[in-house]
């Protein structure tokens, strides 16, 4: 059993608070859901709204089944969604919402009950009752209980039980996901400029810095902002900077610089789409190429795509201890719809904090000492005798300019070495599904959970496919895939892109062949159903 | 090729860099901190070599960069002694931006600046403090833009402590950096520099004609930003601004190697974890 | 018969000024001629070394077997060059270039006189005499005698005698070409900022803004400078900028911008080893990989990569022509090798001047018109009544911001759809050497002399391989390659870099599995001999 | 939804940017050019979308970069009437580069910069201009910079129409921005804009306490720079500086549909062609 409910309004009406609100309140009382957003790029009017999964069953993606409750707090809302209700499903109109609102204003003196209400109607269509809500305290809790009469008065009470509920659990959307692995991961230095869909993750790393010894810098540009973290962590701290494409654009050049230097970074890049200024406040993949090809010149990364918060946070976490280990820079793509779900994380979370390690030299170190595997002897200013010398010219072991072209070489040979123990270093993708299917689904980022709860429903009607989530997108080794045999197989790509950047990738790393493409690139995230179709079409047509 | 030492130096014989050079060594020494502790960052550009020269740590970053380098650097570590040192073109063309914000941001920084009034690296193209009508092979007619001040500008950006040296002047020049460097806060300081290769205007010789040392700082903002303006017959060099008031921002908090605790981070975990 | 040259120093010794005088004096006198550098990013100081190859056919590479004659300057040059001086070459030593200037101070009374007396002796080595030298003129008569009388003394008189000569003939080196390209292409606006090795093209746009009705700004950094280049494009001029990999970081999201506006530009990148700054003066091709995917977002681009001089000037003149049509963004790639090379084009080249249409529309005007090959009526303002609005966000026809997302896709789709258009205009590559060998050479921008040569040469010596020298890199085509028949042969690639970046391409694009390759990437160009050594090898191993 | 005649305006109900929308409207059609011959150059924020409620041409660029656009665009056609409109996070943050050295050009040009102190279509971050001590979700311990003042920064920069205006005196404010586009020469207005979502602090009733006009501008750039630093009780508005004296260049030079002629590239080809 599960609730499908969508509130739609203008920028402005307080869509964003309800949603606050009633996840506290689910997660409060252990419910399972799942919740996201689609808004304008303004902060007044328009048409926004946000979509919430409540179910008996771990939820982590939109079911695209239709709503059982649509709430409209303004009439675009209603003509758009109405039609989306499901076959008996509650229509909560612009006047009942007002009726709501007046009990908010007349009961408890302020709008923002009307929340709290509207939250006890869904509370009572999921079946609770006065005994459910122990948890819930203080103000809120009178008007949920005027939401439950509501609920019986618009006849939907108890419409959709809910009778199993998670246990010890985290609540976190993608974005504060991201800012836990990094905190986890030791991270102490975060410089940026705001750019949606990044800027919560600075808002979180800024509030840590109230409570931890961290720092959050708002920076003049982007450009800054990874020049400083490069600073910091070439002083002494483990660094990060989050941005979205048009921001990632201007830190190219550091980027580059990252490489050179051998200086760890973490990047997040939280994709949205472009070209350009494109849609600021909607969703895609299509930078996935750009981040693979950023900065000039030849160097060793890793990209990462997390597609669950928990994946972000173990992620985020391994980033700074790769980014260290290998002394380079480690890049996560994030997309808008990863960073504004709101969801429960049920599997336990490692919350250790990694930190790095502070090795002292004598006065004979040298920063670029050639090693085996590339990975030379680090430490910062000011401990020990050392002195750290960092250039981004090409150098010599001890960090001074050269133009000695034997050395180039092998200064090149240094840095590309360390591609063996990258690649040594690889995570698996997560298979789903059947793993011996004649048709795999492959994904990567926030595609990951939606694609696998298709595979299951597909399965589930007889339809035979695997799947495989790519957490880790760069670089791609023929370990990660060889169990699942693919280059016998019919590989499909499900991307929020327009040509299908990850199957291309496919083809030039690992030379797999994929012989479909599902890609989406209207701004919006799939939902289980739309792919669940497209499958069956592909099969059809099989 | 240049020796100074057993160091060879990529500059041109006779490059107003070499006093700079030798200015900046001894103060370096005559610190109280040990190089260890001390940080250069530069960008790109013949005055960006500079940190090569010298026994200290550097980062030599991107043409342009040298200053947000050193505010990452000052913030997460407070303790060392950072200073960007970077040509004219680096700090004040395509590191602008940095230069307008980094001042503003109020650290206890020092930003030095070889304003030989040329891209030299790239052999002779206009800089921002290049004067009107200067000829060279990108302004065949002239450059038409007018000269940026940097002295000026750094007064109006609320910098306390503004200086001007001279590579002709070392002795003052030692004293203006030593003084830039022991300043708690953020000291910027233009540095006459001739290049002996490109700019054939702004030599030696010229300056030595114009340049003559300022007595105390001057107190007040505009009389000190109209000092800065004087240009022509006459061209002062000296502290021409400093202002004891404003303390710098970020000096006690330490972070560095203060990993965040497990228990504050799982307090604040504490809000997203529901059992 | 052909002559080898090398003459090495100091920065500030006056090597350039040789190279000058020499290539002016044999331009004059019609000999066929390659001549390269190699130098250091300092002013002064440091070992610098000019490289010459005068020959009867037409050269356009180096030989790499060894000098005939080597000028040293100074102790270093001795050191580094003498070994590679052939047997029974002429080995010019430091004393002797100083009696060489003494002569020219005590002569002439002018140090510049001694570029004259050195290329004198080299005339003469060549055979020239004293009828032969009737086109030099003026001043440097004589000291040209000079040098003929101490090539008696030194006993290389008539050494190297050279019979055939060029008819009409151009001498350029690459960046003069793209230069001249841009302006037969009707390029009127230039913008940049100094960058190694692209600077020259900007010095000599400047100069022609003396001349022509085109116009050079300098500006304060590389962003601007593409924002300024889009800005003059809109307004009516074809546009064009030029950089090198840190530069072109910066302009990132300009092209992005480019892209989603649809504003047309060229740009070329001149490649120089990377990572960051990497060695500033040297030569590679390691961006490729970083211009193909540059900006984020996704949007249809050309890339050229011209090999010669001749196909610089006409790739050129057709990027503007393609970025115009296609209202895109057309990126050449070039690389520090490529622009410092001097050389004859004897080809005839097409000077006719091409320009910009300017249509006029009315007030119903729409910049975004959706049509079905994607390519939108253009017009510019204050032409007409037609007003231009364009936008970086996602946009209706008319240029407004939108957030209608039916719209959106549409609006991806028609700017895809001119990738249609973009693939039939596709440049096939140049083939070289037997069609029907087993193995080809495939390479791309600056290394295609080079490679046909080395096939030309490994064919005369019984060894059967094919080339191609793509001057289109992307798009890749099956169209243009199809009559080569490569997935049936062994393709080994050439490049200048450390990871083999078109080889990837080539796999990705158009599934070519690239069986070897022949990297370099110490800075400095593959020569001819090198290749040759590397492919017997390559067919020792086979 | 704000709807202005047919239009629909993305901006909040009561935004100060709607009484600068109707200043420009109405001095655009004042103005002796027709609406075709003028363009607006802009970048991202709520203030960038300016140019989409106006009937002009336009190009809505970059976040920060609306003044090279600019630049270029009025190089390439003296015959425009070239506008650069965008936010103070914009104009003076991202772009600050751009705001410098655009000044120094000394083009015909006009630069408004909708001063709201603030980065609104993010949220309500600190922007260049924000006092300092300002809380918001990026600065929870309050902005720690000094603020940029760009009326300051444009006279330094050689600027020779300085002013200016405010959202809260909308007949002044129309004046000012007359004055400014028919300037001949580079104009820099900063405009007073309340956001009455995220700036709770310089509401128009803060303004409204505060501002008056200023009668003729100050002829001395020293007396101009103490008045447009003047911020406190009392808030001075109008036009603070303004230099006839300087020609803005390239005014003449037209190079739009005047192609080089095959002849003259031949003459210049023929320096590299021998026969
Ligand atoms: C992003 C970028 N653009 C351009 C360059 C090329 N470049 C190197 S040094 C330089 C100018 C140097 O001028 P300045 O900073 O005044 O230093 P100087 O050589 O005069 O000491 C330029 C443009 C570069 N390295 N990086
Ligand atoms: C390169 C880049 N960085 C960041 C952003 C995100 N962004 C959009 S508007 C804006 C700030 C807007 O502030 P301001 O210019 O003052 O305009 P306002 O909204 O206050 O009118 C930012 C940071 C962006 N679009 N591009
Ligand atoms: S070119 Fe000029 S600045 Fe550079 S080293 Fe030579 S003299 Fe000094
Ligand atoms: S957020 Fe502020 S600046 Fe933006 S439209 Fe609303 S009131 Fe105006
Ligand atoms: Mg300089
Ligand atoms: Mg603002």
């Amino acid at each position: 059993m599960e609730l499908n409910l969508l509130i739609g309004g203008e920028a402005g009406q307080g869509l964003a608070s309800f949603e606050n609100t009633l996840v506290d309140i689910l997660s409060k009382l252990r419910f399972r859901f799942f919740a996201t957003k689609n808004y304008m790029s303004r902060v007044r009017g328009g048409h926004n709204y946000h979509m919430f999964r409540i179910s008996e069953n771990p939820v982590h993606a939109l079911s695209g089944d239709g709503w059982d409750i649509v709430v409209a707090l303004d009439r675009e809302s209603e003509q758009r969604h109405k039609p989306d209700l499901k076959k008996g499903g509650l229509f909560i109109s612009l006047e009942m919402t007002e009726e709501l609102n007046k009990q908010a204003r007349e009961k408890y003196g302020r709008i923002t009950a009307a929340n709290e209400i509207l939250s006890g109607v869904v509370l009572s269509a999921m079946g609770c009752g006065d005994g459910d809500i122990a948890r819930i305290e203080g103000d809120s809790l009178d008007p949920v209980r005027t939401g439950f009469s509501l609920a019986n008065k618009w006849d939907v009470a108890d419409r959709y039980p809910l009778s199993t509920r998670a246990g010890n659990h985290y609540r976190l959307d993608g974005n504060q996901a991201l800012a836990i692995g990094a905190l986890l991961g030791g991270c102490q230095f975060m410089a940026g400029y705001p750019m949606t869909p990044s800027t919560s993750i600075m808002v979180y790393f800024a509030a840590a810095a109230l409570e931890l010894t961290v720092h959050f810098e708002q920076a003049e540009d982007e450009i800054a902002a990874l020049n400083m973290a490069l600073g910091a962590s070439y002083a002494g701290l483990r660094s990060m900077v989050a941005t979205s494409g048009g921001g990632f654009a201007l830190m190219q050049e550091a980027v580059s610089l990252s490489g050179m230097t051998e200086t760890p970074v973490v990047i997040i890049v939280g994709q949205r789409p472009g070209p350009s200024t494109g849609l600021p406040t909607r969703t895609e993949q299509a930078d996935l190429n750009f981040v693979l090809h950023a900065g000039h010149g030849e160097f060793p990364r890793i990209v990462f795509a997390p597609g669950s918060p928990a994946e972000a946070v173990l992620l985020a976490r391994k980033s700074f201890e790769l980014a260290d280990r290998f002394q380079i820079p480690v890049f996560i793509l994030s997309d808008q719809y990863f960073a504004d779900s709101q969801q429960i994380i049920e599997e336990p979370l490692d919350t250790g904090i990694i930190a790095r390690e502070y090795n002292v030299y004598g006065s004979d170190y040298r920063r670029y000492a050639i090693t085996e595997n590339g990975v030379s002897p680090v430490t910062y200013p000011g401990l020990g005798d050392a002195l750290v010398r960092v250039d981004s010219d090409e150098h010599d072991e001890s960090g001074s300019i050269t133009e000695d072209l034997n050395l180039r070489v092998r200064m090149v040979d240094k840095r590309l070495a360390k591609f063996r123990g990258i690649r040594d270093e690889a995570i698996a993708p997560t298979p789903m599904g059947e793993a011996d299917a004649d048709v795999f689904l492959v994904c990567w980022g926030s595609n990951g959970p939606i694609v696998k709860e298709a595979v299951e429903r597909l399965g589930g009607e007889g339809i035979r496919v695997g799947g495989l989530h790519f957490g880790q997108v760069f670089p791609l080794t023929p370990g990660m895939i060889d169990r699942y045999g693919l280059h016998r197989r019919k590989v499909v790509a499900v991307e929020n892109n327009a040509t299908g950047q990850f199957a291309s990738l496919l083809k030039r790393e690992l030379d797999i062949t994929v012989s479909g493409r599902i890609l989406k690139y209207d701004g919006t995230c799939f939902t289980v159903n739309e792919l669940c179709n497209e499958m069956r079409t592909y099969f059809r047509k099989v | 090729m240049v020796w100074v030492g057993n160091r060879e130096i990529a500059w041109c014989p006779g490059c107003g860099n070499f006093p700079i050079r030798t200015a900046l060594e001894s103060v370096l020494k005559e610190l109280p901190v040990p190089p260890q502790k001390i940080v250069l960052t530069s960008g790109i550009g013949q005055a960006a070599k500079m940190p090569h020269y010298l026994d200290t740590n550097f980062f030599n970053g991107l043409h342009g960069r040298a200053l947000p380098l050193a505010v990452g650097i000052k913030i997460a570590r407070p303790d060392l002694t950072v200073i960007a040192v970077s040509g004219d073109g680096c700090n004040y063309g395509e590191g602008g931006n940095h230069f307008i914000h980094t001042i503003r941001k109020n650290l206890d920084l020092t930003i030095l600046t070889h304003d030989n009034k040329v891209y030299a690296l790239t052999k002779g193209q206009s800089a921002p403090t290049t004067d009107r009508g200067t000829m060279n092979n990108l302004d065949p007619q002239g450059n038409e833009n007018r000269p940026f001040n940097p002295l000026a500008a750094a007064i109006v950006m609320g910098a306390p402590f503004v200086a001007r040296g001279s590579a002709g002047d070392p002795d003052h020049l030692k004293e203006v950096l030593k003084e830039a460097i022991l300043f708690k806060g953020t000291a910027v300081v233009d540095i006459f520099q001739p290049c002996v290769t490109f700019n054939h205007i702004n030599t030696y010789q010229w300056y030595k004609d114009r340049v003559y040392r300022l007595g105390k700082p001057l107190p007040d903002r505009y009389e000190a930003l109209k000092t800065a303006e004087i240009w022509g017959e006459r061209i002062p060099i000296g502290v021409i601004f400093r202002d004891e008031g404003v303390m710098p921002r970020q000096s006690d908090r330490i972070i560095f190697r203060e990993p965040p605790e497990d228990k504050a981070l799982g307090a604040m975990l504490s809000q997203q974890h529901f059992k």
